[in-house]
């Protein structure tokens, strides 16, 4: 069943087939969500009641777009902090575990790093109130304590970071810690031959080499925290990111708006993605 | 004058293992010294403590009379191409080359200068701003050995740098990394486990062994002086009986092979008498071949045996004779004229040798 | 300063918000959300987070009680003259814990049902909600309303049973029966707004249980649907004004609050909320054509027949909640 | 040089042992503790099992408890099924461009919120949606149909949703087993169902597994799909634990019932590991 | 007798290019039949036509005379041992040797009976039991194919089999493979760029280049009457040379190579005339060195030159001579009776070498 091996041309012809209706199963949604964006109507559904840009451009009720959308505007900006965030965050602890379970020996790595991949199975929704829960004790307690009131403790961005970080931290490691992985570690001993000292030798080649990684990871993280909804549902406070505020929206139903806001999501993290293979193209 | 590198008692542990044990050597400035041994005996070993990378368990290491013990790697006057070459592979050639020249904080113009001479140097003038990946095998090779030599170092280890290659290029980079030697005119410390390289390139070649050095001596020393049974087993072809010291007249001897042969041997002044176990060694160009018995009537090893397998390889041809008791399989280099090169299996040879080409060593030394 | 506004979608539009940043040089961010979301927000953020808040006025005593997460309101700061007195004083009755009060009224409405009159003639009550004529065409929310709803529609008063804890269990054990037996009726439970005038719209449903502003709207659009209030009385709502207790821009608040219960403010917000306010004198301003729909929904028996929610007592959500999920979870 | 190593190594731990603590461990500490809080009246509390005791006793938690949980289990295989042979064509039917184009297109939904799409499918499948109204054109129904509100059209959520986390490590695996050995398999005279039975598939094992453990985590965590896909019948587990935290406020019993969520995610890939003999470092590291 | 394996007019295209064009050929039963060619002339796509996975343009394959065109890959009677062996990686040794027999449907202890007598076979009974990847190098090369050859095939197909594993074992393998294919008696069809490989243990070669036969013959055929240019540089290792023909005498001529050289040399029998251009081969091992002229005045190639180059290599030791003007270098064996081993670079040789020696080939004809 490789090109090599001669196959019935009925055979052929139907795995052709079901390749071809399984990509129609996955653009279907995504181009319906597009297409509606531009319907003439309140609603982004059957009948087509003509063509218009108002869902994108328009500044007048009912068809105010989302360029005149405030708190989707808002929410936008919101998500894209949280993201800039956590995908710092991630990339900067990816980048330190990576180092730390590849260049390193020390009891208990084993278990650490299982306990590194746990994240990836406890469901976002369980993180979520883990870390609400644990944050608001910590909050009441301080406050009982010292009448101190920290607002990073309580829903809200801060907390909306920590907790996409928290898992999102584990898949950065991962693809950092891949990549690390297959570094062949006489290029840094070549550099200290060469005269470099350590640290030199780690930014000059070491860096360089994993910054295909890097960029993906960030990348990665981005879209991740972007789109999270589960663990963010449960920490966010006053400000909400994107998929909350359509969320929202969408509870109350549906108009074009959210597919131009969709539409506008596909454009960003289709060119995104971009960047990302480019990136690691480049090797 | 001291010599470029001087290695003393060098000694390295790992846990239980001995990995190298008690070696010294020097290498006179500006010779191609090779370390000879198989996989696992100890010479990356050696090669990184020269660097920097492991520390001795005891011993010292002196370069141009000055002990580097203390140096780290990054300030000896040593460099090192990696056996996977190690060339940065996010940087063009004319940053690779210029790695070290980067790190002493040299001026830019002054790398650029530099690195476009080294390139000169290496036949590849004008592919500084190439990246590594597009560059064949050998170019590779060379621009790595360019990389360290910019930085002028007293000594250039070279760590199996041909491992990697396909069998032509090695063949055509064997003699390119002499002249390279020849034209940088630097020291030259190179490790293989392939004889051949070791022999066509090296003014000195150390034989290594289980952490220990053999021999140390020029190729033809080895070749045709091998100081014990793991040197004359280890570099280049030969046949290879175990048996008994029957005899002893001077230098010369008689050995009776387990099973059952009697050879002629010589002794070549190591201590041997009868009865001890030994080892003999004949290389198979040091036996003759012939049509009849007469004319192998002045070797005192003459054997009559029938073609067993033959193995036409050009130049190289070998056959196996076995002897007419099919004790044993001996292999005989054909004569390069092609004279015998029409003979068939199953045929019957003569074949004979001089006693003293079987090199005898007492067993259980190697 | 920013004001971070915890209220219901309508209740804070685009307009009134940049006249309102216009005017004061105050920003405002607006999180809309619900009775049930407001309250676990601000316990998660122990009464942080956010500057006002919009519940109900029956649902903030009992969390009050229990979480804390309001403070007192400052009646000094607010203009009075604004309110329909009647309604102003309810309110502070209504919202009163150990003495201070916490809430003021702003905008208040009811709930009943919502019919396409040519297609479910039938619809005159919740109960007509299990009709078999209107099977798999209609939809109501999973929420304590429903339950208040079908109760009284079911001869019974909730209201009556708040105090006594069994009781009231008694009553919501039969509705529970109730909705479970109507399920199969049910297309899907909606959850927004705007969710519901889709499916009406759209015909998908055919009745159900909404808010009147939702009737009306699509009212506007097709003159067969319209809110019709339940024979057994609409429910009525007030939602109030509340500052959460670590509100930080309760200046703002106030200004908040003296700002839209002025006339014309409000009669804005009635027009994008479709509910009237507590506000003095709105009316006047108020479009003609939803005054209009208002008096045909409500004649003057059915505004008389309005039942008010009193305080919710703390605990009886935990009964209702079981009832709810058990509904939902029914097979 | 070991004083440095001692340095480099605290200095590297730090960060991942911060994380750990604060993110993952005293949460979940808390959250237990939590959750064995008992309340008895206004404000005030007990420890104890009352909650867990709850759960176990009201059939309706245990019911969606185990719906979750099958539905789950079916999402993931039939998640498999499909990812299998659309991974297997990228991997080794698909060449060069052709290859990568493909496995492009797939991961092009996943760039999107799990908003967007779940908001396609209720588009598409709605009585008034678009595959109604085809059905219609097509004189397939005389009346519109309603295909979202269920559990099939949770389904299509959850499969379309995970597709990504199965072909990905799919074909990450599959890419790597050589052509030669299939064809060596052939030349030995296999067919094509032996050589997927004993070569294709014992090959893939760990990406086949790496992947449902994730597609199994996405369901069963899943809150979106279901509300927005699931109908009046169809109640979701998270949807529990969020009621409970949002609706209820009873933090309490929503801590019992994520711990709940927790074990049984555990379990269950605990036992796919060891079904398969596998481990969670192969996997997923 | 049918030979086992017949080729007939064998095409094959990919869009423009011809990978494999016109080759015929056929290999008799029982017999090592070679291909040899440089990387990228289309040995692979033979292969891969005959075990099946390709199918040709034209031409025909016949097995045991049996045209098998239209039949699959995994009905063919034929086996193959992949490059990289192809070993199933999630099955033991003693599973991957049964895969075949299990899929013919034979009874389990029958398998279990071949198995073990096919790894007895190639000599490493009782490792039935691990896994693939607890073997060395060398012993999953026989593993993979005792797994073919269980499967008794008439014809065994390897496409460069030695060219996973390093030198020393490669060694090894040539003679041991040599050694398999007299053990189970089948017809080999080995592909290989070595020539040494080829040439070490076919009975017939085929030397290919640009999808083209060039020759095919014993390894003594293709290295002393090499057919081609191409066949003269390719296999064993050899001087070249191109000038112009200045005379003909029969057989035998004179060319001025490009440099002013002018040499002696034989077309043995192929057409060239006065004032072509052609390309003169001479073996290394043909050229004789001696110390004074005298002994060499029976060639009609003489020449006197220093020793730029000195590549010690035990019996395989060579020179590089420079000839006086420093125009040509010309690699000389030096005899395997290690005379001229203390021969020093600079010093002046004389070497010479006999006309017949000299193969010469119309140019452009490569
Ligand atoms: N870091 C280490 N820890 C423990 N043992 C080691 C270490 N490095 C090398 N050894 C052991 O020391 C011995 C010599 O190893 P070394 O790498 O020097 O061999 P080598 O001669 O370079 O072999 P090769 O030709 O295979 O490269 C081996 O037995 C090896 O197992
Ligand atoms: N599937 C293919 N499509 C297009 N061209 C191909 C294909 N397979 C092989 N070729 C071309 O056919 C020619 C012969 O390839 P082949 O693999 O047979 O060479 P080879 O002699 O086996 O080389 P090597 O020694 O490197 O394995 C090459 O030029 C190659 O690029
Ligand atoms: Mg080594
Ligand atoms: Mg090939």
């Amino acid at each position: 069943m490789i090109p090599s091996i001669p196959r019935s041309r009925f055979l052929t012809a139907s795995y052709t087939a079901y390749i071809v209706l399984f990509f129609i199963f996955l653009a279907l949604p995504l181009v319906v969500v597009a297409v509606f964006a531009f319907n003439d109507s309140q609603f982004p559904s059957l009948p087509w009641e003509g063509f218009t840009w108002s869902w994108f451009f328009g500044d007048a009720r009912p068809m105010i777009g989302v360029f005149h959308e405030r708190p989707i505007l808002r929410a936008i900006g919101t998500s894209a902090i949280v993201a800039v965030f956590v995908s710092i965050l991630s990339v900067g602890v990816g980048l330190s575990n990576a180092f730390l379970f590849n260049r390193y020996r020390f009891p208990g790595q084993g278990i650490l790093y299982v306990f590194m991949l746990l994240p990836l199975v406890i469901p976002g929704i369980v993180l979520g109130i883990s870390i609400l829960v644990a944050s608001s004790r910590a909050a009441e307690g301080l406050w009982d304590m010292a009448q101190w009131d920290v607002a990073a403790l309580r829903p809200g961005l801060t907390l909306v970071i920590l907790g996409q970080f928290s898992f999102v931290a584990t898949i950065a490691t991962l693809v950092i810690a891949a990549r690390l992985q297959k570094f062949d570690q006489t290029l840094e001993e070549a550099a200290l031959n060469l005269g470099a000292n350590r640290l030199t030798a780690v930014r000059t080649v070491t860096l360089p080499y994993l910054m295909p990684a890097m960029i993906g990871a960030f990348v990665v993280a981005f879209l991740m925290s972007f789109e999270n909804f589960n663990t963010t549902l449960m920490l966010v406070g006053s400000d909400a990111p994107l998929t909350i505020a359509m969320f929202d929206r969408l509870k109350e139903g549906s108009t074009p708006l959210l597919n131009a806001v969709s539409l506008l999501l596909m454009l960003v993290s289709s060119g995104l993605a971009l960047i990302m293979i480019f990136a690691q193209r480049r090797d | 004058m001291t010599p470029d590198l001087e290695c003393l008692n060098l000694v390295k542990r790992f846990g239980d293992t001995t990995a190298v044990d008690t070696v010294s050597f020097d290498v006179p400035r500006g010779s191609f010294f090779s370390i000879l041994g198989p996989s696992g005996c100890g010479k990356t070993t050696i090669m990184r403590m020269i660097a920097g990378f492991l520390e001795p368990t005891s011993g010292d290491i002196q370069i141009r009379g000055r002990s580097v013990l203390n140096t780290p790697p990054n300030k000896r006057p040593v460099n090192m191409v990696f056996q996977h070459l190690a060339l940065f592979p996010m940087m063009t050639i004319a940053e690779n080359i210029g790695y070290g020249l980067r790190r002493k904080g040299m001026p830019r113009d002054e790398i650029a200068r530099k690195v476009d001479e080294a390139l000169e140097r290496i036949g590849l003038p004008g592919i500084g701003n190439r990246k590594v990946d597009e560059l064949s095998g050998g170019q590779k090779q060379r621009v790595a050995i360019a990389r360290c030599m910019v930085l002028e170092p007293d000594v250039l280890l070279l760590d199996e740098p041909l491992g990697a290659l396909d069998l032509k290029l090695r063949e055509r980079m064997k003699v390119e990394l002499k002249a390279l030697q020849a034209a940088f005119d630097t020291t030259f410390i190179y490790i293989t486990h392939d004889q051949s390289e070791a022999l066509v390139m090296s003014d000195q070649i150390a034989v290594m062994n289980n952490g220990r050095f053999e021999q140390i001596g020029s190729g033809q020393d080895l070749y045709y002086r091998p100081a014990s049974a793991f040197v004359a087993g280890f570099v280049g072809d030969t046949n290879r009986w175990s048996g008994q010291v029957t005899r002893i007249e001077g230098d010369e001897m008689e050995i009776r092979t387990d099973s059952g042969l009697l050879l002629r041997g010589a002794s070549h002044g190591r201590p041997l008498s009868a009865g001890d176990s030994a080892q003999i060694f004949v290389r198979p160009e040091a036996i003759r071949i012939a049509h009849d018995t007469e004319e192998l009537s002045h070797f005192d090893n003459r054997m009559t045996g029938r073609v067993a397998s033959l193995l036409f390889n050009g130049a190289a041809s070998r056959i196996i004779v076995q002897d007419p008791d099919g004790r044993e399989e001996i292999e005989v280099n054909l004569p390069q004229s092609g004279e015998f090169a029409g003979l068939k299996r199953g045929a019957e040879v003569h074949i004979g040798w001089s006693g003293a080409q079987g090199n005898c060593f007492a067993a259980g030394v190697r | 300063d920013t004001l971070r506004l915890l209220t219901w979608g309508g209740y804070a539009p685009e307009n009134v918000v940049a006249k309102f940043e216009e005017e004061t040089g105050h920003t405002v961010e607006v999180t809309k959300s619900n009775n049930e979301e407001m309250i676990a927000k601000l316990r998660a953020t122990g009464g942080g987070g956010f500057d006002l808040a919009q519940p109900s006025q029956d649902r903030i005593a009992g969390p009050q009680a229990e979480f804390g997460i309001y403070k007192p309101i400052d009646l000094s700061k607010i203009d009075a003259a604004l309110f329909i007195p009647s309604m102003l004083a309810a309110t502070k009755a209504n919202t009163t814990v150990g003495g201070e009060i916490y809430g003021v009224p702003h905008v208040w409405g009811t709930s009943g049902l919502v019919v396409d009159t040519s297609k479910a003639p039938s619809v005159k009550d919740y109960t007509d909600l299990c009709g078999a004529d209107v099977a798999g065409k209609v939809s109501y929310r999973l929420k304590r309303p429903t339950l208040i709803g079908f109760a009284f529609a079911m001869g019974m008063d909730p209201f009556a049973a708040y105090g006594d804890e069994a009781a009231y269990k008694e009553v919501m054990d039969k509705v529970e029966a109730k909705l479970v037996d109507c399920k199969p009726n049910v297309k899907t439970y909606w959850g927004g707004g705007d969710e519901l005038m889709g499916l009406m719209r759209s015909g998908e449903t055919v009745a159900a249980m909404a808010w009147d502003t939702g009737g009306w709207k699509l009212n506007a659009d097709n003159p067969d649907i319209t809110f019709v209030a339940p024979a057994s009385g609409a429910l009525g709502w007030v939602d109030t004004f509340a500052l959460p207790a670590k509100g930080r821009a309760d200046d703002a608040a106030y200004a908040w609050i003296n700002f839209v219960m002025r006339p014309e403010i409000a009669a804005m917000i009635t027009e994008a909320a479709g509910n009237f306010t507590a506000s003095k004198g709105a009316d006047e301003f108020a479009a003609a054509d939803l005054k209009a729909r208002y008096q045909a929904s409500f004649p003057p028996e059915a505004l008389d027949n309005i039942k008010w929610y009193p305080p919710v007592p703390a605990g009886l959500e935990a009964i209702e909640g079981g009832v709810l999920d058990r509904v939902k979870a029914a097979q | 040089m070991r004083a440095q190593a001692k340095l480099g190594l605290f200095l590297l731990l730090s960060p991942l042992l911060l994380w750990l603590t604060l993110l993952i461990l005293i949460p979940h500490v808390d959250m237990l503790l939590v959750s064995l809080r008992e309340r008895i009246g206004v404000g005030q509390y007990q420890i104890g099992l009352g909650n867990y005791f709850t759960f176990f006793s009201e059939p309706l938690y245990l019911r969606t408890f185990l719906r979750t949980a099958v539905m789950s289990i079916l999402a993931t295989a039939i998640t498999l099924l499909i990812a299998f042979p659309v991974s297997y064509y990228i991997a080794k039917m698909a060449r060069g461009r052709v290859r990568s184009a493909l496995f492009l297109l797939c991961l092009v939904p996943f760039w999107v919120s799990e908003l967007v799409r779940t908001f396609g499918w209720m588009i598409l499948l709605r009585e008034t949606g678009i595959i109604s109204n085809l059905l219609q054109i097509l004189n397939l129904t005389d009346g519109p149909v309603e295909l979202l509100y269920n559990d099939a059209a949770i389904m299509v959520g959850l499969v379309y949703t995970s597709m990504l986390f199965m072909v990905v490590p799919l074909v990450t695996t599959l890419e790597s087993l050589p052509d030669e050995v299939i064809e060596a398999g052939y030349d030995l005279g296999g067919s094509g169902l032996s050589v997927l039975r004993e070569i294709v598939i014992p090959h893939a094992m760990p990406g086949i597994v790496s992947g449902c453990i994730v597609v199994f985590m996405l369901s069963l965590g899943n809150y979106l799909t279901p509300t927005m896909l699931g109908g009046k019948d169809s109640l979701w587990f998270t949807e529990l634990i969020y009621s409970q935290f949002i609706v209820r406020f009873n933090w309490e019993l929503g801590a019992a019932f994520g711990f709940m969520l927790l074990i049984l995610s555990s379990t269950i890939v605990w036992g796919m590991l060891k079904l398969t003999g596998q481990s969670l470092e192969k996997t997923m590291g």
